[in-house]
């Protein structure tokens, strides 16, 4: 998605502070190197470089070369290394760079990291978190616009995170590098300029909590990750049509707060899904199959799917903005579901 | 270059000498029972045994203190043994029962005992390297004078995760031994087709010093792995061991008819390598031990296997509702 | 799931044989190694062994050591080399043993032959078949246990093909060898003894066209591979108790027939897909919305869904026997979905 | 070991000569140009330039035929144009245009020429080195006689991937050749800090025979390129070609400010060893030219860039309905 525009940043007041979505991150991660000594980051050019979104800026600065270690370009050694550090006492939150390179570590992160908890019976464990990046629109080709985010949910023993806002990627991902199982958590790339308010001090996040980023009546837009703010964008267009949208984002896809979605799709009868991951088989698939279990006899029409479209994203400029959801796509969508088009 | 140094032997006390001979019995009787158990259908899926490398684990393991890490592999049950774990719970496990170090969870092929930091055997071939790499980097980084031994087979090299790994203990100079067990088969397919080059210089090229041993002799493993071990935890960083052995039994227990991969005389010249053999001559011509020793040691690992698979087998199944528990910690 | 009762065998008639799966997966290679000199199989453990499941038995005698080939134990190498052989004339079919080492080829899978042609404008392509299994109860614990096909599914540019009798795997598995795009082949490694009738003589089968495995009016059960036996042996039960099961089996999941799915379930108004991959996010999560979206205003009920329960497989028989869908949980499912429980 | 065996240089005809001057050149003018349409905000997303390599390129792609393989980096534009690939589709692929060799949709890091059998850039780092090994596999059952060449850079070295191919290109006496360009960085992180042990050995472990050149000196990786294609061509199996060369730009176009991982003394000594400068030297001292040729090579090359640079501008983007072809063949 595109950065969003600032007028969706509330304005600053009490125990708050805006910053950007980078800077929440490199707070959280600064924040739990300082609480706990077994907490290290690994990843390529993640020291004097602060990775090459620049989100570690000052990191290596504080906690030396011994806690925020460049690596060779080697995502499944590195991921094979933080695993075999987080079951020997470690936390480790290793980087991956472009979430296009899950597919380079899946077999450490869905063989190895995903069942040695459940396959030794329960006798180890792997604090382990994967940090890494999803998103299009950045021109960047078919390599590294991807948001595979739906293959590590698919496997039991992952947790699965995608925060939208600067607030709830800090507060999510302490959540993560304290939980004891490997978490994955994407941070879309084209977020990391956006700016939110975020709580002053210490706090975190429990996982498996949706949060309602806007109230509504008639129609619920569930979006993830960047979506949030394509589906915000939507809701103030619904808004100026006279219907009121409500936006639901699940923050984490596993655990699953299948509760608050179901609740917000009874009280609506009408639901999109917004997730930038490929449509097919996607993660807005289990989603809008869980509306409909928990809310079927409540719905008034099929649960609408709105994700990344069917093709690896291309190059051009203006092919690659029609793979992707947008505010104006979304209010057509709408308007069709409510029977307005 | 071979480590048979005269030093390494005269070191080998009476105790030690007769240490491995009971330890290498103790895989032994497992494994020869493993295979019952599967030949009397007792024991469900397929399993993989150990049996002619004995020495491979015993040598390494007994270099170990019991707070050092090792990983393992599908045919893991010689270093589970070797690196301490009792005869009963590795049963159980073996058997899927409530008693197992997995809770029969794992199975033969995922054996972990958390007890003796043996981080578990892996189904992935090559798939614990990073595992052992890690634990050598945590166990630096936590100085805790802890070294890591990863077990592989010479068919994990063809999987390049161990090449991403040896870089990065070089790099990183960690405390971790990469043992190669060369047992010339990579399931059915001989290493000399999937393997090209000169196996010893692959660690050598990352930088990482190599040492080629016999594996059948466990004095040679021994010494040669007391070297690395004491290397690594010198804080001089990575090496790698490749032993040379063979397998005497099928790649799993179903490999029964092999003559389509190997000749019967391949087997039978090195059924003349039994390192349990080996050892009992070298015991005897020593003096560090007579008959009446040795068959008191081997009476003693079948009366402990006799005793152990049979409470297993007696011993409770998970109940049902085990199977959704420690999904998550 | 269990190889099913031989009385699912319908008995041989004219023009047709009865054979294994794996006989069929075997006749099916042979005619197209013998139709197209450019056509190899790579692998581990192929030639002599004839794969650790001795499907390709025979093969390396008769086309011999340079087209049926042993490789080393490299699931990336001999991929991405069958990638680049396809890319320049070749119709490779890699062998990868076990559907969970697919973990380890994603990359070349996902990032290199799925996006080939689009990236290229058209101008490069790769005729790649990747032959793997799935499927559990094999008693091969959490690593050798996976049905990992949503994966491969979720990636544009990748299609998925799950047979599950003899007559579709020869007729479908030729068809992917002549596809001129990377082609994902699952088969249950349970099935493979599994017998069937198959035609005599030269055929193939079209992908995107749906098999109805039975006629049904009350309910309709939708799986794949070895669930459709599973799907078989339920309707059975159910035409016990009076209830008339439909079972459709998509054969491809991409392309997907969602006409005929729907025609189905706009007939009977209740649908159950079966599906052995895990339940969350999986394939089954798809085909529910597609149903749903579909035939939204036919549905009397919500699509169930019914995948591996989510849990990495265990090693212990009395665990992993709970971990897949059985002919009677599906019974209880459907008279529960029919409101008779 | 050095190349600059006197023999290559002698065999470097007239012609030949200054063709190396002017590919190097050509590449050098486009990728300047393509530093320019970025600034000018004519060109979206971020390329990353080749200045400073040319004479890898040039020196390996003029070793071989039209018909021979080659795949490539995200830094490849030096080794499409070497290849053969016109200037003016390649600017409208950089600009996303319809006329471009992937109609757009590749751009800089997936640029690709069936015309010339570029089998493609790849964003993945070492993600070409199973198509290139695949694609020299391919050659040989077909008995084509084509030789494939691996472009990667030193940081593809960390990719377990390229160790797996080097092993099956060896075992399978396959036509390829792996050719590594040092450019001494990962990104903003310098090798040393990436790579164990001695590059040279690496390929060595798998039985490649390895050779080190001057990658800014065009004659001498010429001279052992050469050498290694035919190789590969008499069916004498793999080589691995190490080049030590630099990148004077950053490691994208955005990457302007590098002072915090590598000093402008650093870059200043290498631009003393700027390929083309080494070139005219040579060219000028063995009289095989005069300035004037020389200019005007360099006046052509400006022209070609700016003429198909412009051409580019100012052709159409594809139709938004491209989209969706060419997702299956
Ligand atoms: C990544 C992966 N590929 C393939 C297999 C199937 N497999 C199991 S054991 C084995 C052979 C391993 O040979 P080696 O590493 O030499 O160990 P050995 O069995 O000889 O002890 C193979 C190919 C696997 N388990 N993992
Ligand atoms: C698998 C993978 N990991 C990380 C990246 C991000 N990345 C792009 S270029 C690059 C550095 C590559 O260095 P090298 O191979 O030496 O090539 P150079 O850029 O120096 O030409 C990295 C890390 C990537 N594209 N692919
Ligand atoms: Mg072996
Ligand atoms: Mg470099």
């Amino acid at each position: 998605m595109s950065t969003p525009s600032v007028k969706e940043v509330p304005t600053s007041h009490e125990g708050m502070r805006e910053i950007s979505l980078a800077q929440a991150v490199n707070e959280a991660l600064a924040e739990e190197l300082r609480r706990d000594p077994t907490v290290f980051i690994v990843g390529e050019d993640v020291a004097e470089a602060g990775t090459a979104f620049k989100v570690m800026t000052g990191l290596v600065e504080e906690f030396g070369r011994e806690r925020v270690i460049d690596s060779p370009i080697s995502e499944p050694g590195i991921t094979g290394l933080g695993l075999g550090a987080a079951m020997t006492g470690m936390r480790p939150v290793v980087d991956i760079m472009f979430g296009d390179f899950l597919t380079l570590v899946m077999d450490q992160l869905a063989n190895q990291a995903a069942k040695i908890h459940y396959m030794s019976g329960g006798r180890l464990k792997a604090p382990l978190t994967l940090r890494t990046t999803l998103g299009a629109t950045r021109r960047s080709a078919a390599q590294h616009s991807q948001s595979l985010h739906v293959w590590p949910a698919h496997i039991p023993g992952l947790k699965v995170v995608l925060p939208s806002t600067p607030a709830d990627a800090k507060g999510l991902l302490k959540t993560a590098i304290r939980d004891d199982n490997p978490v994955v958590f994407f941070e879309d790339k084209m977020m990391f300029a956006t700016k939110g308010l975020v709580p002053d001090g210490e706090y975190t996040i429990p996982f498996g909590v949706a949060d309602v980023k806007r109230e509504g009546e008639d129609l619920t837009l569930i979006a993830t990750s960047s979506m949030v703010y394509v589906a915000l964008e939507a809701a103030e267009l619904l808004a100026g049509e006279g219907i009121s949208a409500e936006v639901v984002d699940p923050r984490t896809l596993v655990p699953l707060d299948r509760a608050t979605l179901a609740a917000s799709a009874r009280k609506t009868g009408r639901v999109i899904v917004l997730d930038e991951g490929h449509q097919s088989y996607g993660a807005s698939a289990e989603i809008a199959a869980v509306v409909a279990e928990d809310a079927f006899f409540h719905l008034d029409a099929p649960v609408r799917r709105m994700g990344a479209m069917d093709v690896p994203i291309p190059f051009s400029p203006v092919l690659e903005d029609e793979t992707v959801p947008t505010p104006d796509r979304v209010l057509a969508a709408a308007l069709e579901l409510l029977g307005k088009r | 270059m071979t480590t048979e140094s005269p030093m390494a032997v005269t070191e080998t006390s009476q105790e030690l000498a007769l240490r491995f001979y009971e330890q290498m019995r103790k895989i032994r009787s497992f494994e020869e029972r493993a295979d019952e158990l599967y030949k009397l259908r007792l024991m469900a899926g397929l399993t993989h045994l150990y049996i002619g490398e004995e020495a491979i684990a015993v040598g390494v393991c007994e270099s170990l203190g019991r707070d050092d890490y090792i990983t393992s592999t599908h045919r893991g049950h010689g270093h589970c043994l070797a690196k301490g774990a009792d005869v009963e719970r590795m049963f159980c496990e073996l058997l899927g029962k409530e008693a197992g170090y997995c809770r029969g969870k794992g199975g033969s092929m995922h054996i972990a005992d958390h007890e003796n930091n043996n981080l578990g055997a892996n189904a992935i071939v090559g798939g614990s390297a990073g595992i052992a790499t890690g634990a050598a980097f945590s166990a630096k980084a936590r100085g805790s004078g802890q070294v890591a031994v990863c077990f592989f087979g010479e068919g994990a090299l063809g999987q390049g995760l161990v090449y991403e790994v040896m870089n990065l203990a070089s790099l990183w100079t960690l405390p971790v031994v990469y043992v190669c067990e060369n047992n010339l088969y990579n399931e059915y397919t001989h290493y000399s087709e999937t393997t090209a080059g000169d196996i010893a210089t692959r660690a050598a090229a990352f930088g990482i010093p190599s040492e080629e041993v016999d594996g059948q002799d466990v004095r040679a493993v021994h010494a040669a792995a007391t070297r690395a071990v004491e290397r690594a935890r010198r804080g001089d960083g990575p090496s790698f061991l490749l032993c040379r052995t063979y397998r005497f039994m099928g790649h799993h227990v179903g490999d029964v008819d092999r003559t389509y991969y190997r000749s019967k005389e391949e087997e039978q010249e090195w059924r003349q390598r039994d390192p349990l053999e080996l050892a009992r001559r070298w015991l005897l011509e020593d003096g560090l031990a007579d008959e009446a020793t040795l068959d008191e040691i081997d009476r003693r690992a079948d009366e402990l296997v006799a005793a152990g698979s049979q409470a297993a087998i007696d011993s409770p199944y998970p109940s049902p509702d085990e199977v959704g528990k420690h999904v998550y910690a």
